[in-house]
């Protein structure tokens, strides 16, 4: 397809700028020269055009309006469409953030009770808003957890990390400058525990545990965890990533969590945007509350304000208050599914990845065959082993069968990983099909297997070359 | 309502399959002291009606403005109707991620487009798929000088947004530098001379803002300079990226990075978010810089086509060595900017002149009331500063009209009493500036 | 603005290839005199923005309502978020008429998926692709009955809605037929012995709706037997669609056209359009009825599509002798009205009680106003008459609330004196029933 | 692919209905089973089902904003975003028809205004906006004849329609009661003024002619048509179908036109809906002004109210008014083009057909080679004698270029006719890039008819078997 730039053409244009009402001042007579631009080069394009670009770029894209999209780990469920409706109301839409108290009440108002709401459902004591992703969330919860070891004048340099954890969790530490040190996991897929108390010390910052981890497996020992880090006086972070598997069931705050952040994009249903904007809430227990960043909502009376009056905060991790417009979406649909609801939701979405697991396993390898939660990771190995067809082939494949594929290669402990959490919004006969699509790709990495690696073969552009694209990036057009 | 498709007898087949008679068994691994048995305290679920009469309800203890005059790093522009109506293709905000490219050949092009036209439009030769906000990717900029200098200082204007000044000091902090703030001159630009006194080789980088926080614009060439003389970068953060259709990119003035708010570009005020971290590099940081990337490149019939490139600077791969923790972006918002900049194309100088000539005349008919004066001299955008009487009721007569005033400077800037930073853009008609200097009169 | 992309080198381009210099001699053909130099009066081309500005202004001297309580041919409903997002996808809006079937199936399937729930709901075996609305849906059936029968008089329930009525008197004159109108009874359905007495061998067709203008469930099978027993077609209409979820449907009661206004099932109110006419019959009528049908077919390979079908009863290509002269329809709100049937599904039938439960606590609290009294005996849906002390004044107050009251029927209907038509649909809560009362007491 | 009935399952739902807040009375206690249904038989669906299923259905159909769509007679332009965005705010879209005029002075104030500017643009005292669509108004049109016959005490049977006219005016008139008679065309296509000359008599109602006609001409010699008309005591209708050619350059009330309808859908962008809603107002000279439908717009000082107070009007064609949203995006249509944009806009337009019909010249028959409006006319009938390809392989194929064709067909007097409207809002590239496929499919035609007649090859479905559709009618699903 054509890139925009080429349809561009000299005099076009789409959108147009009324005419000026107030006299119009040359900016040459009070702006130097030296302060303006000379060229500026953008697309010139008439809006049917603009409006044809983008429409035939959406039809070269799938979502999940258009199928099931498994991807692990990113819990791709389907967005009601009411939350886009009501989040695009004028009245949530307009506000300026520095728009005084008095004209945001209905904003405030809706964010106090997302904090409060959240508390509930994961136990914590606090919530604040602010992150703009699960990563953000991650680094503001690292950054209290520093904040507050730095008022008890404790050095601690050393964060744990799971080996099974998502990459964002080490960079999240490393960027608060800790010193991040791998944890093994047991055969079971479960924190090794030995090797967890050889690592406590009180050099010993935080354990940032996933749980469920990424393998979808639910930390049975984790009270035993908590002690082990609590009793070296370390704090427990919770990658609240896999919240739905949770919903109800458990709650980080009473399983001893400190810290957790949220991912409203995975867990509260609101669409990921092709890559975002997403939502990190962090949850803090009682002893963290006072280094949330700021500013905070304040009741007085039946008025909310912001504070910044907390002199311990580690201050702010953006402008403004968050990603507001996404957690609108997600406090509809907390409102809509209620306790029952959120529960609900859990259990099929356990259900269903269990359900996944169980048919495909006699197709593909398994490397941790226990009940797992809301995900289920299998190896492609032995199609490598038995055909050459590796996981990169029956992902490419899926899509010819128009399914987008699970999440690859993570996590890393399982070699040709396959992750396919399914969510709860998906139906019996979706999981039969899919599941049906994957034993035939089995099939064909046997009989056919050079088939398979040809994928995919009915989308607009065939394998891409991403070896070409690193070696000689093209990130910006030129000419 | 809960969005979950099965029917009783699904369940109990599904069930059959894993081999279960209650669900509850798929949850033994959670210890069962620590079972819930129901979330305490929250209200009832809710029909899709009722949510919808109890977001208009909650819409409606808002207060929905007749004016905003408050820019102060979220701005106030019309958006064109193709906007929403091209983000809102389904196709687009129900994907995620661009990972599996065959499929994802929309996005992946829309973003490189974007990239591309950022790219252009700040004078670099690179931008990134998007960063979370103006504030977070100042921040991040910031972490990258101190990372590839070695060194443990970084200067930033006092004229840059308060808030991003804050945010770069919470990085700065987790990562152990040390930040230090310098003054602004007489005329609201950056005091040059503290500046070159401060630059030192630990200086890792400098930063300011231009247009910047007082709406002037700041001379970026000789800071450029001076800080390049001590081998520090230079990141140059911009307020409403309108200003772009008309001011010199600092790309052009010798920055080494350009960062700023991108929500100007066909984004709503939101109260705050979601907004679009704009991100820009010189070539040469390729490699380093944090955030997604698309690229160019062929399929294996010799197509054009996208991937997500140079991942082996992102999280997933490289973890804590990885450039930045990043990983769910700003993409729609990114999405909303290339549509917005396509369809104004060059009208966007045209924008940004429409911006100066209301401001002018915002800025000659207040400076003209009694004990009123404008703060500052260096030439302004869509901003200015100015002193009057009494601030608090200035803003309060405002908002009895259900107009938003300025954003009071004292509270970030205690030496400007009375001071209020007034933002012009086209959305204010001259029967609306008339009618404010009425109020004010 | 305006939408054409020419620049001026295309337009030179373009000159030279039809071989003139100017613009102006394409329209030589237009005799000199009657050239226009401009159009006169014409307010000044506005930029989008303004355009913006200029409706938002022209919807704000609108006043809308708190609450809505009348009905009488539109009703308030709730619309399923959804209905709005897939309609509003642009593969279906900016098409036309699905002549093309190859580049069209996705419209070709859900009109004929709306056909065929159309069908189902209201008892026939077939529907139409949709007519302009209820009442030129009615109308159309009866000059179709006065067609086949080659008789000149139809009789027309006087409870059918009045609008609906004066329609068929128009399209009859036009057509040179006889409208004969059937009074009502007692207990507000039709006066089934002055129907039978004014039945006679010129009688083409009878036509009722139910639930009536009055709210009131018609018995429809006597009807229908009485008028087949003379030959006569017997059309029945309905009101709310959503009555359709609880109520008897006509097709089970022997009428051979159900037709009726389909604005409930989706579409806003609007104003008053655009709505949605439903036709449905009995299979014999297939080839006779009017407007668009969708059919089933195979392609080459045998696999299953969809086309337009039975095209030659239209006008394109009968002319004159087509069954009607309609071309473009209302396929839009069809999509609506499937998408929103589809949503629902069984639980239209939930709706529809609801909508009862509520007309029947709204009735009997209006009912215990003093002076007030209920109409009519016969069984209602979400709709009831109700004599007030002041009818005139009931409204004026709820008007003063920002209620749109009940319908005044003495305008239609000058027997029926402070006579008003109230309707409760889901979008009544319990609180707002009981602060209507709170107001009229 | 599946239907929405072959998706659903017993128990499902989609959208869900709130619980009762009053007293749940059973209906069977007050209401006689007799008048209760006893089988609902609708789709159960969830919602992503029902989402993926119309989202997919979409994506199996073609509109503007996907590409060209020269489907002549029909003014395939381009539909600006604004214009449905200001008709979806909830002012315009909540209003009950029958609310108390103070509710609706907007709504009002708007209908007015579209009357006054429609009036000003084609020279007619006035306007309504009642009619539905092209032919409803077309319908209203020929009553408004009748009745004024009917007043005068004249007994007039017969309306005369060109040879070339749209189906739609030979059924309006039958629908009208009138016996309709075919006026020949002459050589140019025009209105043949002999024949014309020879049927008009007392007996004659109306003309009813489409200026320019459905071969895109203008008729050169209206005046003397209007003369031959009106002399005889007839009237003359307009079909303003066409009304795109001619914005802003001459007037139909000027040129002796009596009545004309609008298609709103066509002329002023309204988006056609996948084959409605339209609108259809009509405007009459001032004869003509009294038998308007009722009710009007009445203003009494600044406020605008409905009368029904028009003791000589034909009465109502539909209920309500019209189709008020879909006027609302003609009157922001107006208002943004202004009398310039409009005028351009025919100019283009014109142009447009133009240039289409003298680079396709060469290579299909032009029966009618003038200078054109704003669509022009091939013929087929080369390709059927060279090759035996027919017009509609050559619309098909069409469709494997990725465009929409023509309309084919229509007018009836050209054999094999190919009738292109490309209207004013498609760019010079777009309409080489089309003139390139046409040519192309001449060559195809030549060098390799049977292809073309396979065609469309690249589509969901192949050909669709018509006949067996006719032959057994499948209009309704049966399980
Ligand atoms: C387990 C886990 N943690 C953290 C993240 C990071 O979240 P986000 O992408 O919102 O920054 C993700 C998502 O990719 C994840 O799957
Ligand atoms: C010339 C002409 N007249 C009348 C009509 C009928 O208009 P509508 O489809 O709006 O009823 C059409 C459109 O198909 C047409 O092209």
């Amino acid at each position: 397809m054509e890139l925009i730039f080429e349809l561009s053409k000299v005099g076009r244009r789409a959108a147009d700028v009324p005419l000026s009402d107030v006299p119009q001042i040359a900016p040459e007579s009070f702006i130097d020269k030296k302060y303006l631009r000379d060229e500026l080069d953008l697309p010139e394009v008439s809006e049917i055009d603009l409006v044809r670009h983008y429409t035939k770029l959406s039809q070269r894209n799938f979502g999940v309006d258009l199928g099931f999209y498994p991807l692990g780990s990113c819990t791709m469920k389907y967005n009601p469409k009411i939350n886009e409706t009501v989040a695009a109301l004028p009245e949530f839409t307009g506000l300026h953030p520095y728009a005084p108290h008095e004209f945001a009440q209905g904003n405030l108002h809706l964010l106090f009770m997302m904090q409060r709401l959240l508390s509930n459902i994961f136990g914590m004591a606090e919530f604040t808003l602010q992150p703009a992703a699960g990563a953000h969330g991650e680094l503001t919860g690292v950054m209290m957890i520093k904040k507050y070891f730095e008022q008890k004048g404790e050095k601690r340099r050393v964060v744990l990390i799971p080996d099974t954890a998502h990459g964002t969790n080490p960079a999240s530490g490393a960027l608060c400058g800790f010193e991040t040190v791998t944890l093994r996991s047991n055969g079971e897929g479960g924190v090794d525990l030995e090797h967890l108390e050889e690592l406590m010390s009180e050099e010993v910052a935080a354990l940032m545990l996933t749980n469920p981890n990424t393998l979808g497996l639910f930390e049975r020992n984790i009270e035993k965890v908590a002690q082990l880090v609590h009793g070296n006086g370390g704090l427990l972070y919770g990658d609240g990533a896999n919240a739905n598997a949770f919903l109800g069931k458990t709650r980080p705050g009473d399983l001893g969590f400190d810290v957790i952040q949220l991912n409203l994009h995975k867990t509260f249903s609101t669409p990921h945007g092709g890559g975002g904007p997403g939502s990190g809430p962090v949850g803090v227990s009682a002893k963290l509350i006072d280094f949330l960043p700021v500013p905070r909502i304040v009741r007085k009376g039946q008025e909310f304000h912001w504070s910044e009056n907390f002199p311990q905060t580690i201050g702010r991790v953006r402008a403004f208050y968050g990603n507001f417009n996404v957690v609108v979406k997600a406090y509809a649909y907390i409102r809509s599914l209620g306790a029952a609801g959120l529960t609900r939701a859990a259990e099929m979405a356990v259900l269903n990845a269990n359900y996944v697991k169980e048919i495909l396993k006699p197709y593909y390898d398994l490397p941790y065959d226990h009940a797992c939660m809301h995900e289920c990771v299998f190896s492609g190995s032995k199609q490598v082993a038995e055909s050459g067809v590796h996981t990169t082939d029956i992902a490419k494949r899926l899509i010819d069968y128009h399914y987008h594929p699970p999440t690859i290669y993570f996590p890393l402990i399982v070699p040709e990983a396959i992750m396919i959490e399914p969510t709860e919004t998906e139906s019996k006969e979706t999981l039969d099909n899919f599941c049906a699509a994957m034993i035939a790709i089995a099939r064909e990495a046997k009989e056919n297997p050079q088939h398979v690696k040809d994928a995919p073969l009915t989308t607009p552009v065939k394998r891409l070359d991403e070896v070409l694209a690193a070696r000689k990036p093209d990130v910006c057009w030129k000419k | 309502m809960d969005y979950c498709p099965h029917t009783k007898e699904d369940i109990a087949q599904m069930q059959a399959v894993v081999g279960i008679n209650d669900i509850e068994e798929l949850f033994a691994n959670i210890p069962e002291k620590f079972r819930l048995k129901q979330i305490p305290d929250m209200p009832p679920a809710l029909s899709e009606q009722e949510t919808m009469a109890l977001m208009n309800s909650i819409g409606a203890r808002n207060k929905l403005p007749n004016l905003t005059l408050t820019g102060a790093g979220a701005y106030a522009h019309y958006i064109p109707a193709v906007v929403s109506h091209l983000v809102g293709r389904a196709e687009f905000y129900t994907a995620y991620t661009p990972y599996q490219a065959e499929i994802s050949q929309g996005l992946l092009q829309a973003i490189y487009e974007y990239q591309t036209m950022i790219a252009r439009l700040t004078g670099m030769e690179i931008a990134n798929a998007s960063m979370y906000d103006g504030a977070s990717a100042m921040a991040e900029a910031a972490v990258l000088c101190s990372k590839m200098s070695g060194r443990g200082k970084i200067l930033i204007a006092r004229s840059v947004h308060p808030e991003y000044l804050r945010v770069a000091r919470t990085y700065a902090w987790a990562n152990g530098y040390e930040v230090q703030v310098i003054p602004y001159a007489e005329n609201g630009q950056i005091d040059l001379e503290k500046l070159s006194g401060n630059l030192d080789e630990n200086t890792s980088g400098v930063i300011i803002q231009s247009p910047n926080f007082f709406g002037c614009l700041e001379d970026i060439a000789p800071i450029a300079n001076t800080a390049h003389e001590k081998g520090a970068f230079l990141i140059s953060a911009f307020t409403d990226g309108t200003s772009l259709g008309l001011i010199k990119p600092a790309g052009e003035c010798g920055a080494d990075f350009v960062v700023g708010e991108g929500q100007s570009f066909g984004n709503p005020l939101n109260y705050g978010g979601p907004y679009l971290g704009i991100l820009a590099a010189r070539e040469k940081f390729l490699r380093r810089i944090p955030g997604r990337l698309a690229g160019q490149t062929v399929d294996k019939d010799g197509r054009r086509g996208f991937v997500l490139t140079l991942q082996t600077r992102e999280q997933h791969i490289r973890r804590e060595k990885a450039t930045s923790n990043i990983c769910s972006n700003e993409a729609l918002c990114a999405l909303a900017a290339g549509i917005y900049l396509a369809a104004l194309g060059k009208n966007l100088r045209r924008l940004a002149l429409l911006n100066v000539y209301k401001t002018q005349y915002l800025k000659s008919k207040l400076s003209q009331l009694p004990g009123w004066k404008i703060n500052f001299s260096a030439p302004e955008y869509n901003e200015f500063v100015v002193t009057c009487p009494d601030a608090r009721e200035v803003n309060d007569r405002l908002a009895n009209e259900g107009i938003i005033g300025g954003y009071d400077l004292s509270k970030d800037y205690p030496e400007l009493k009375n001071a209020l930073l007034f933002c012009a853009t086209e959305m204010l008609l001259k029967e609306n500036i008339d009618h404010i200097v009425r109020i004010l009169k």
